[in-house]
């Protein structure tokens, strides 16, 4: 009988979720249900880091993924489809192709992994409070992260202003453009 | 600042000059005036030459002058010329000249177009006036380039495939003369010294037989195609149609002869071992070229077509006046590039300037021009009889010295292939005078035609000058064969000769 | 805690998610999915990164700063790619990955 | 240092005039042209008639031998260590006779032809052409060199072509003055081979050393060629067909007839008195070779002038255009010349026959050019050349039926007219050693009376045809040259033409032969009675006659298809077997590799292009896959080492 502690039980009904909609989100043939099990992913993968004691990290991941991007990406889903509608089916050739290629990469990846003699650490538990996160990210000393910080925040307000004109609605002459 | 570094700024003046013109006429005038210029500057040369070997100068290349291009490889812009250099620089500014004028009534793009026929004809200057391997390649790229895009945009019929197929063609060619060159430098210091590009450094030293051997075949061919080597000379035709007058003038006048240029200036004279070795198979097509050109000339029906046909002919006789490895032959030779430059440039000027007065190059669609246009007419037919080597005109004078040299060569494998190339002097006769007969002469057959116009100023200008130098040398070749190519022959066939 | 779950562990679970964001971009023929497949690979990748520091190395943080800043270039590239796609929309009035192919040669 | 400086002038006068007209030739008026054209060439003609009295007569022989001296000459191109081409004027017996009838003749020509081509909107282009060729032909007689003959023998075959298709709008034309030159061109090819061969073997092109025999010891003449012919042999036959081809002996005679469609006054020029018979010069220039050198190629030359001769009179006797009669009586005279050379030995008395042939082609030059200037006029006269629509035009053309007259009886050899005496001479020159040939010439000669006469009856006797425009005797520019001719051909045969030219250049008495010369002119009597016979009044006899010869009538009305042999073997061999399909080929086979070449890297490139599809799920599978195998095979490497 394996025992099994609370830790192991939440684990692995989380790693559950996380499989089983992860599958379920590259093979459900409705688009915004899709959405929804990718939703349900990251919230997995949230529990994750709280389960790992990654209390910042798992809260960064339920706002900016599961808020942020995945609510992105269910508006941009109304703006392009209809809800009712489904995927047409993949071809046999390309899906039979696909699958051996994930199969053989994650048996690869997983039998590398699995034969890897990883050694943990003893250290004893990470110091993840929000107190040293805040210092370390402001910090310009060793194990300090302001530069990567800054450039960050470069990169985000780069991708707004791309964003925005990515997006904004074309000048009208050039309708017959897109016409060819 | 040497005095040979003109003939290359002149033309880039010229094309500067031309970028700020503000019509047609302004960048003509700018044109034939920098080319005026570049005429008068090849006369001075011819001057300056004789001066200098009047006063007694033996040297190889007179006026030698090295500027340091890229010091770490030793490769230098060295310029420097001799006789041949001389006559052929000469025989570039006038058909350049007469090109100017040929293309006077070309509209469109006008600026671009004089700007990549004057950026060739420096190229061709360029070529002439170095005698450092690697400056010279950089000229002949140079030539070679505009060439696509004056064909692919100022040509007629299928100008793309044409430019392409040209441009590919020469393309190939130079990858094998670079080969050859590069393969020459890196045994142009057998002692261990410097590694040079210079022509006169480097034939000083005797490249071993068997690297010879090796690097003959790349530049040999590599140079022959662009003077029409039997069998890849398929370019041509295509290539001349093609494109306009002035560009097939140049072009056939004088981008070709720079193939039989450096097959005498590089592959035979820093190969003469490997020529000796290997020249009977090129003799052999060059001889096949002849007769080949000049029977496939008799079906053509476009007029491009046949000259540019009777082109690959007489281009492959400067090859098998070279590979005859003697002094009248190679004097001949050289003289049938000048000659031919002149003659085939005549040619194609007429051709375009009748193209553009009856639409049609095709010769059973024309019929009695000579009454609508007697002096285009007649030109042509003086063109013609010069091209079929009568006396009196520069072919004439090229055909008898090459067949003379090849004929002092008394075993049967040459006189066999000297009496094939002489018989090409009757199938000439038979294209010419059947284009004459039919395009010229006999009744008019288009009634459009009955009320075109005869030649204009600058078109008797252009046919005029070309006309003028084919009798002059035909006139007085001793001037071109002795006094200025004479003493220029020796060093090579010094060393071709050295292997007997 | 860690004593409960090994490492290994946590890696088979972000191996089969990001297995299978690979087969939802090589299937999946609508630009959305195949965002959403990279979202999920990335968070594989997040995953591993967090795991790594904190079984391997717990002494510093890198593993856990990589994977914000991950997380932040996300939501970036997601918020681009969006744009993009809408922008496909607008132009070809379709996201289906085949259609939009203008970009060869 | 000689008195003979003077010569070169006599070619470049006409070429000045060439120069001006065909300069000004839309600028000068036609009478201008005519009094230039005219007095220049009438200058030549003055300065070779004193050059002529001057060398016979003031000089004479020196030492009993006529001497060859150089006027001038300057060299022209150097074409090796020991050879170079000199231009210059030779002044031996033969060139100064050659100078004569050239200079005379052209004369003629250029006085007649003011008549001639009056009307003529290319008037000023003929008189420049006349000139150009006139220029051509004198530097051709006086050069000191077979090299220098060589260039202006294509000069002189360029002029023909020029002036046969003069009337360059008639396609008749254009082909006839194409084909003289192609034929004529095919001919030089061996002149050309013949010249390199010899010059190479005696490293000189001098006339005056080549012909030397005194040289001959020192020419290097060894060697092997083909066919076991020795090396000066195959040279001098090939140099006889370049000739051959000028000359128009068979096989290469078919560009004669037709370039009968040039202006009648250039067919008395070119294609009766001077250039034609440059063959025959260039072969008496030559004739210490072939006679030492080469007698089997002397032999050659002499059966082939006799058949010429025999071929061409047979076919004479059957044409009915006026001036093709001419032309066959033309080549087969030539022939004659041709024959009588081939029988000479050298030197003496065996130099009997290159004596005949240098005076019969003296008086066949003035015979056979009023011959010609006389059909000219006729043709003028009633504007057709098919002598089917003449007849009886004794009564309109006084003049010219006189002269006519007295040209037929020149050439067929009547006695008393100077034709009988050259005939003579090359008759008797045959009889001493070839008796084929001899028989041969005597047939010949019976033909030549006939046909002749045949012509005469048929022109200006017969039936009378109707003419729309009743014929009259030409102006009289077109009659004094005619009258003149007329006098030359009775009073040139009484020349004692041994005297001046001889093989050796020593003076030859010859005597007429008077066992020779009666049968010669009974031959020619019955040539003359059977056409007189035939022909005075139109009979039917002439037409049963052609009934019972039929076949070969046809073959010789139709000369004997030669000509039709020539056009299979260059249109349907030559264009269509070899020209066509090397076009082809060109085309397809080896531009073909080109553009297979060409053909393999596009589509190389157009499958590499395909995997740049722009399908973004390509590209993943690529890059997934990549990945996966370059990983594996690290991961692989890693473990393993």
């Amino acid at each position: 009988m394996i025992s099994l502690t609370f830790h192991q039980a939440v684990f692995y009904f989380f790693s559950a979720v996380i499989v089983i909609f992860s599958i379920l989100t590259v093979t459900s043939r409705r688009i915004l249900r899709a959405a929804t099990y990718l939703l349900f992913v990251l919230l997995g993968t949230a529990a994750f880091y709280f389960l790992l004691n990654y209390t910042f990290m798992g809260a960064m991941q339920i706002t900016l993924y599961a808020g942020g991007i995945v609510v992105l990406i269910i508006f941009s889903i109304l703006l392009t489809s209809h809800v009712g509608d489904k995927f047409e089916p993949i071809g046999a050739g390309k899906l039979i192709v696909s699958l051996l290629i994930s199969l053989f990469g994650a048996g690869f990846t997983l039998y590398v992994f699995l034969k890897t003699d990883f050694t943990p650490s003893s250290v004893g538990l990470p110091d993840a409070s929000v107190r040293k996160i805040g210092n370390a990210l402001l910090s310009y000393q060793r194990d300090g992260f302001v530069l990567p910080f800054e450039v960050v925040s470069l990169l985000l307000l780069a991708a707004i202003v791309g964003a925005i004109v990515i997006a904004r609605k074309e000048p009208a002459d050039n309708e017959n453009l897109n016409n060819e | 600042m040497s005095f040979l570094m003109l003939f290359v700024l002149v033309p880039l003046l010229t094309v500067i000059a031309i970028l700020f013109s503000k019509n047609i006429r302004q960048t003509r005038w700018i044109a034939a005036l920098g080319m005026s210029l570049q005429l008068i500057l090849s006369a001075v040369l011819v001057v300056m030459y004789l001066q200098i070997r009047a006063a007694g100068i033996a040297d190889d290349f007179v006026m030698v002058k090295n500027l340091s291009w890229f010091p770490s490889l030793n490769f230098n812009l060295t310029l420097g010329v001799d006789g041949i250099s001389v006559s052929l620089i000469a025989l570039t500014s006038i058909v350049i000249f007469a090109g100017v004028f040929a293309s006077w009534q070309m509209e469109s793009l006008h600026r671009e177009f004089f700007i990549s026929l004057i950026v060739l004809a420096s190229g061709v200057f360029g070529f002439f006036i170095t005698i450092d391997l690697f400056a010279m390649f950089v000229f002949y790229e140079l030539a070679v380039i505009p060439m696509y895009l004056l064909i692919g945009i100022w040509g007629t019929g299928p100008k793309e495939y044409s430019a392409m197929k040209l441009t590919l063609m020469l393309m190939a060619g130079s990858a094998l003369i670079i080969v050859g060159l590069l393969g020459i430098y890196f045994h142009s210091a057998p002692e261990g010294g410097q590694l040079t590009m210079n022509l006169l450094e480097i034939s000083r030293y005797k490249i071993p037989e068997n690297v010879q051997n090796f690097l003959f075949p790349f530049l040999f061919v590599g140079f022959g195609i662009l003077g029409a080597l039997f069998p890849l000379h398929t370019w041509s035709p295509d290539g001349h149609a093609s494109a306009p007058t002035a560009v097939s003038m140049l072009h056939a006048g004088v981008l070709m002869k720079l193939g039989s240029y450096g097959v005498f200036r590089i592959a035979l004279f820093l190969l003469p071992q490997a020529a000796h070795n290997q020249g009977a198979l090129f003799l052999i097509l060059a001889t096949i070229g002849i007769v080949y050109g000049a029977l496939g000339a008799i079906m053509q029906k476009d007029l491009k077509y046949i000259n540019a046909y009777s082109s690959v002919s007489h281009c492959a006789l400067i090859l098998f006046g070279l590979l005859m490895f003697n002094r009248s032959a190679i004097d001949g030779a050289i003289l049938q590039m000048i000659s031919h430059g002149i003659m085939t440039a005549l040619f194609f000027a007429l051709i375009g300037m009748i193209y553009g007065r009856t639409h049609t190059r095709m010769i059973h669609e024309m019929g009695g021009l000579l009454k609508v246009m007697p002096l285009l007419g007649a030109a042509y037919i003086i063109g013609g009889l010069a091209s079929l080597g009568l006396p009196g005109f520069s072919g004439f004078v090229a055909e008898m010295l090459v067949f003379f040299g090849a004929f002092s060569h008394a075993d049967t494998f040459h006189r066999i292939a000297t009496v094939l190339a002489a018989s090409s002097i009757v199938i000439t006769a038979v294209y010419i005078l059947r284009v004459v007969g039919i395009f010229l002469m006999g009744p008019i057959k288009d009634e459009h035609h009955r009320h075109l116009t005869d030649a204009t100023w600058w078109e008797k200008l252009s046919v005029g000058t070309l006309l003028l130098f084919i009798t002059l040398i035909g006139m007085f070749p001793s001037f071109v064969t002795e006094t200025l190519i004479g003493n220029s022959l020796a060093p090579a066939l010094e060393r071709l000769m050295s292997n007997f | 805690m860690w004593q409960d779950i090994s490492l290994q562990d946590v890696l088979i679970v972000s191996t089969l998610m990001f297995f299978s964001g690979v087969y939802g971009f090589l299937t999946r023929r609508n630009l959305i999915t195949m965002l959403m497949s990279v979202e999920l690979m990335l968070n594989a990748v997040n995953i591993n990164f967090v795991a790594f520091n904190y079984f391997l190395h717990p002494e510093n943080m890198q593993g856990m700063f990589f994977a914000l800043f991950v997380v932040v270039i996300a939501a970036a590239e997601a918020s681009v790619a969006i744009a993009i796609i809408i922008g496909i929309y607008r132009r070809f009035k379709s996201i289906n990955i085949e259609d939009v192919s203008k970009m060869k040669f | 240092m000689n008195a003979f400086e003077y010569t070169f002038l006599i070619p470049f006068i006409p070429l000045l005039g060439f120069l001006l007209i065909i300069f000004n030739f839309k600028r000068f008026p036609k009478k201008l042209t005519a009094a230039l054209a005219t007095s220049l060439i009438g200058i030549s003609f003055v300065l070779s008639v004193y050059t002529a009295w001057q060398y016979f007569i003031i000089m004479g022989p020196l030492h009993g031998v006529y001497p060859k001296i150089i006027g001038n000459h300057f060299e022209w191109l150097k074409l090796g260590e020991h050879l170079s081409v000199h231009m210059g004027t030779l002044i031996d017996q033969a060139s100064v006779m050659m100078l004569i009838v050239v200079s005379t003749v052209s004369l003629m020509v250029h006085i007649y032809s003011i008549g001639y081509m009056h009307d003529d909107r290319g008037f000023n282009r003929f008189f420049a052409f006349l000139q150009l060729f006139s220029f051509s032909m004198l530097s051709l007689v006086i050069a000191t060199n077979v090299f220098q003959i060589y260039i202006f023998w294509e000069l002189v075959g360029v002029s023909s072509f020029l002036l046969i298709g003069f009337y360059y709008e008639k396609p008749s034309a254009v082909a006839a003055s194409k084909k003289a030159f192609i034929v004529t061109r095919f001919a030089d090819l061996f002149f050309l081979l013949g010249i390199l061969l010899i010059s190479f073997h005696t490293d000189t092109f001098d006339f005056i050393s080549l012909t030397n025999p005194e040289n001959f010891e020192r020419f290097n003449l060894h060697g092997t060629t083909f066919l076991g012919l020795s090396i000066p042999a195959l040279a001098l036959i090939l140099i006889f067909v370049g000739g051959a081809g000028k000359s128009a002996m068979f096989p290469l005679h078919i560009w004669l007839p037709d370039a009968m469609e040039g202006p009648s006054p250039v067919s008395a020029l070119i294609h009766a008195a001077t250039m034609v018979v440059a063959g025959v010069y260039l072969v008496a220039r030559m004739f210490a070779n072939y006679a030492i050198m080469a007698p089997e190629a002397l032999a050659l030359v002499g059966y082939v002038g006799a058949f010429t001769s025999l071929f061409a009179a047979v076919i004479a006797t059957t044409q009915i255009d006026f001036k093709r009669v001419l032309a066959f009586s033309t080549i087969s005279q030539i022939g004659y010349m041709m024959a009588a050379l081939g029988v000479s030995g050298y030197g003496e008395e065996a130099g009997l026959g290159y004596m005949a042939s240098m005076f019969h082609l003296f008086t066949h030059a003035m015979f056979k050019a009023l011959l010609f200037l006389g059909a000219g006029a006729v043709i003028h006269a009633v504007h057709t050349n098919s002598i089917r629509e003449m007849g009886g035009l004794r009564k309109y053309m006084k003049t010219t039926h006189i002269t006519f007259l007295i040209a037929t009886l020149a050439i067929a050899g009547f006695p008393g007219l100077s034709g009988f005496f050259s005939k003579d001479e090359i008759i008797t020159a045959a009889h001493q050693s070839y008796p084929l040939v001899f028989y041969t010439l005597l047939v010949v000669a019976g033909l030549t009376a006939f046909y002749m006469f045949r012509l005469y009856f048929l022109v200006f006797w017969n039936t009378e045809t109707h003419y729309h425009h009743k014929p009259h005797d030409p102006g009289k520019a077109m009659l004094i040259p005619l009258i003149i001719l007329a006098v030359l051909s009775i009073v040139s045969g009484y020349i004692p033409f041994g005297e001046f030219v001889s093989s050796d250049g020593k003076p030859l008495h010859t005597h007429l032969h008077f066992d020779i010369a009666i049968i010669s002119t009974l031959v020619s009597f019955v040539g003359i009675a059977i056409a007189w016979f035939l022909y005075k009044k139109s009979s039917d006899l002439t037409s049963h006659l052609i009934a019972r010869w039929g076949t070969f009538y046809r073959w010789a009305y139709n000369k004997f298809y030669i000509d039709e042999v020539y056009l299979f073997i260059t249109h349907n061999i030559i264009f269509a077997y070899i020209s066509r399909p090397i076009a082809w080929f060109d085309r397809h086979v080896v531009d073909g590799t080109m553009n297979v070449i060409g053909w393999i890297t596009v589509t190389t490139s157009e499958k590499i292009k395909g995997m740049q599809s722009g399908q973004l799920q390509q590209y993943a599978f690529a890059f997934v896959s990549a990945i996966l195998v370059i990983s594996a095979f690290l991961i692989y490497y890693l473990i393993n080492n």
